[in-house]
């Protein structure tokens, strides 16, 4: 594996930035985002992200292997929640395990882009359903996640909890809903709309990536320091889980005959685990699983493995396989 | 001026609709809402900065009727035992307008 | 009437994220923009607007019909209070009588953009002298709802209101005053002062509106159910007015023979109602008027009449009338 | 530590300069102000989400000596009148420093 | 409901957290925090509108023991006369739940 | 001296619209930028010089004369808090002269860029080292004026007072903290780098200066009214000592023989008084001087005085010596 991969990633202003504020935190700086800032930096990535891949796949024609990948990552997102529960339920409480487990089964939309720029930087090519792939995973982990909670111990879930209750959480949420939205809306209008908003949500894109990761490397920090007191058990499965859902990404990109490109972003969904959509969908739905055991694995984990290690990992193997067979 | 019971709740940022929907149904009319608020207790610091929102508190004061107190804090305990947070009640005078 | 218009008008970026806005709110998704996010979108388009007006009318010569067409502006803006006041006094007391007169009589200039938009979208010209005209609309029916008030009801007016105050809340008033104030700095600074802005305020304009725009659908969806409550005769009223206004604009700008872009902003101006500048004037020297009648009345319903139905109808008329003329 | 009043007065945003102004004029020198409070009341939600600014509360919170608390509240009083609001008043005890 | 010690105090946004670690370390372990608070007292109008963001105020409510209140009350009292600030305390029932 | 150049200054969009927010506030206008927005725009703002200095000093080489004019822009800040000091403790308790005198010790960022654009509307060249100088002046009038109030007095200085915390107050304060970390990551990614974050920090720079000064005419004039009651002396000390020590800027640049540009940033630097990082500085370590002195001298008076009238006349007299030797 090729060093210089990880020191070009890391050498980015997105991950500096991420750094930046993580040595804030660590150095007890005051540096602070107001929040409702960040909220806004937030709802902007979403927006931006679903609005461009919206364009993308109004360009993008639908063969059979774009809807295999689709489906294929919306069975993954279902899927490791259910293996992830089981091994988490050994040394944790059922609501604790169905979150965490719910959080690994979906994504993380700014290791996806932090992956697309990745590969923007290398010149490598990869498919516009990619974002689909993304917006398409955050729901079936909260439902797995649920029923599972449900399952295992009734008295988890919230009490209004129905199947119409179910579909909301994991559909009106939030993050999901502006994402899904942004992504109709661009593939409605498609290159006329995407003309028109692109001055908003293209060039400044990488800008406004910056200035958010500066401030998730400043709760990523402090979130790392909570966590410590839990015990370390959960820090390894925070990078455990990173990997072996990313090789399994890669495994099923091999076997569908993928590029490069889309495997590297495959591996990164399926290795991701969400801090915006699930933790807000667990919160209301699972409320007696402790927020900051999912919250922190992912956030202070998870996340800053998969942006500054994960990535060229992940592509110095696929460059590996791909080139082998 | 009336006496008049002063409820202050402590609750997830999360949760408040459901507080709020709580305390309407016995019929409270009249509540204020105080957003964005941090603070720690039982479950840990709360300094809400996460970009989920989750880990934000609001708090919601009540002016109520003495006799109209007890349910409301009957409404509220459930929600209190399952997300946290804390309730205060306390005396006070309403200024009648 | 061409249902092509409305439907590409439909198609829009902007339309459909108030759209999505809108359904956000009806499916209860807890989907929310910062108060303070909001506002500062809000200050950025009256900023942005202003100075873009503010250059296009250091572009164009003052003509005599230039003239009339905002003498004609500010008269309706003065003019369209007093009817509505009659009208709505049948109803209602004289303090929300009065406020909503108000508010009819005033702009939306969002809705200005709108059609703005629409025009650029089909290539019609307008002329640079209409945002002028939008700035001049807001304080004559400030002015004229507070004499109304006061008139009618002595102790329906604050107490502190003197003439220099009325004079005061209609050109101080922070919106009004932002715009007008752009207005005059994109005026002074010409084409040197507008290419160093241009890249803040032109370009992601567009895309900015998306966003206000999706949390004016989550506003005015609130405001529609809240409205509900009262009674549908204020709801048949907002309709009405912002129709038979706009017919007026329209009429007007056929008496001036002005071009078919022209009349269209005439007709927006004059069909629209002010959710910003009027009502927060209204708060401050009317506030024995009811503010949850007059603001889900221009927000929740003639807001999204007009950019939704009105402006490609205004226009397929104006395209009628213009032809057989 | 002294026994003062405590007196909180939750008011429209739009008004709370003019709430402000009457208390200075009754001498009152010190006082905390809460902003972007939402609430609900005798005239409906207020949800301090419109673009106008004008469907949110204040909430300011006053010390005063016992004393000066009457005036205070009839300061007030005719501001309530007109903008709706609420006004609590509770017994504290001051920290002199 | 048990009773309880309501202690709220306004203190300068920067000098927050100083006072957030004395009362931890007096053993108080809950506490909310209402930020972006505006005010004036003896030190003038503080609007909270500045860029270095030296002129707001942080509300700290805390409810603590009856017995633990004069101990928290000595860890303020020092920070309050260097920082300015004021200080109340009340009675009030705590929801056990 | 050359009037036309005042009137160019005054009339760009920046120095207008912080002209439009003091005419707001001293109308009564109820114009008001929302804190956390406030507070963003100037995060925003040291994020882009930062990133754009960054930038500019990796294009730079390393010469000698440059490292003089950097360390002769540390050493004036260091130094000049120690006239200062002595000056204001004639008539100040100690604890207020050290923070003021730390004040004018440091720079103003925002004043700095002011005369960056005024240079570039009059296409006068500069050097990129400029900016770092600008980084570095932070520090040392921070520590000066630390040191001061604890020699003169020892209980003016907070308790928890170490050398350590010395460095903390004056590095990791979360203005400089930002500003120095942007300008590295800037360094250090190079072309690159500024490639991807350009289009977010460069093209929009000028447009949000505009707003922030906006909000910075609104605070300035209100800091104006409260300076007002304490005596006129302090306002005459805020304009005597820009204009004191901006010739002294002028004079250190004539003997290192720097360009003109240069020399009316190194003026510009040296004349300026600090408004973000040394008042957030000073209020942590120096809690006993009165935060209503020292911020609106920087504020309120320097200033506005340094934008408006300064530049241009620091100028004027740059040219006036350039030429005669
Ligand atoms: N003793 C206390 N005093 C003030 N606020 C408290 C106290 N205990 C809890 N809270 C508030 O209630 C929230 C939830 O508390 P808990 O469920 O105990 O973690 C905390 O984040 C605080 O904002
Ligand atoms: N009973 C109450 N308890 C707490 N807050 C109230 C109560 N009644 C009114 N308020 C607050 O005062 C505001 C105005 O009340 P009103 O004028 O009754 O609509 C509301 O939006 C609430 O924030
Ligand atoms: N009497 C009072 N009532 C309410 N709040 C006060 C009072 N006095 C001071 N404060 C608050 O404490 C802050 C600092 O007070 P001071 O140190 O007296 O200037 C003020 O900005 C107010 O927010
Ligand atoms: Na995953
Ligand atoms: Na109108
Ligand atoms: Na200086």
């Amino acid at each position: 594996m090729n060093p210089q991969l990880i020191l070009d990633n890391v050498l980015s202003p997105p991950i500096l930035f991420f750094m930046l504020g993580a040595m804030a935190t660590l150095l007890r700086s005051d540096l602070e985002i107001p929040a409702s800032i960040a909220r806004f930096l937030s709802l902007y990535l979403l927006f931006a992200i679903g609005l461009h891949g919206g364009h993308e796949l109004s360009h993008s024609t639908l063969t059979s292997q774009t809807v295999l990948v689709l489906l294929v990552a919306m069975g993954t997102s279902a899927i490791i929640p259910l293996w992830s529960f089981f091994i988490l339920k050994i040394r944790l409480p059922v609501a604790d395990a169905a979150a965490i487990a719910a959080t690994y089964g979906s994504v993380s939309a700014v290791t996806f882009i932090t992956a697309v720029s990745f590969l923007n930087a290398m010149d490598i090519s990869f498919g516009g359903h990619m974002v689909a792939a993304m917006a398409l995973m955050e729901s079936p982990a909260i439902v797995v996640g649920i029923l599972l909670a449900r399952t295992f111990d009734k008295r988890s879930t919230s009490d209004r909890l129905s199947l119409k209750e179910l579909g909301r959480e994991s559909v009106l949420n939030s993050a999901v809903f502006l994402l899904l939205g942004s992504l109709v809306i661009g593939l409605l209008t498609g290159d006329d709309g995407w003309d028109t908003v692109k001055p908003f949500v293209h060039a400044p894109f990488k800008g406004v990536l910056c200035l958010f990761l500066l401030d998730m490397g400043l709760i990523a920090a402090k979130r790392l320091r909570d966590l410590r007191s839990t015990g370390v058990t959960l820090i390894v499965f925070a990078i455990v889980a990173a990997v072996v859902h990313a090789m399994l990404g890669i495994g099923v990109a091999r076997l569908l005959g993928t590029s490069p490109g889309d495997a590297l972003l495959l591996a990164v969904l399926v290795g991701s685990a969400s801090y915006i959509a699930v933790p807000a969908a667990m919160r209301l739905s699972i409320p007696q699983a402790n927020p900051s055991l999912y919250l922190p694995m992912s956030l202070g984990v998870t996340f800053p493995f998969n942006i500054i290690v994960g990535i060229p990992l992940y592509y110095a193997i696929i460059q590996a396989v791909w080139k082998t067979t | 001026m009336t006496p008049i019971k002063r409820m202050e709740i402590v609750i997830d940022a999360t949760h408040t609709p459901d507080l709020i929907d709580a305390i309407r149904a016995q019929g409270v009319a009249g509540y204020t809402v105080f957003r964005d608020v941090q603070g720690a207790g039982d479950r840990g610091v709360r300094r809400n900065d996460d970009p989920a929102g989750i880990s934000g508190n609001c708090c919601v004061l009540i002016a109520c009727e003495p006799g109209e107190m007890m349910k409301v804090v009957e409404a509220v305990r459930p929600l209190l035992e399952t997300h946290g947070g804390m309730c205060l009640v306390s005396d006070a005078q309403w200024l009648k307008h």
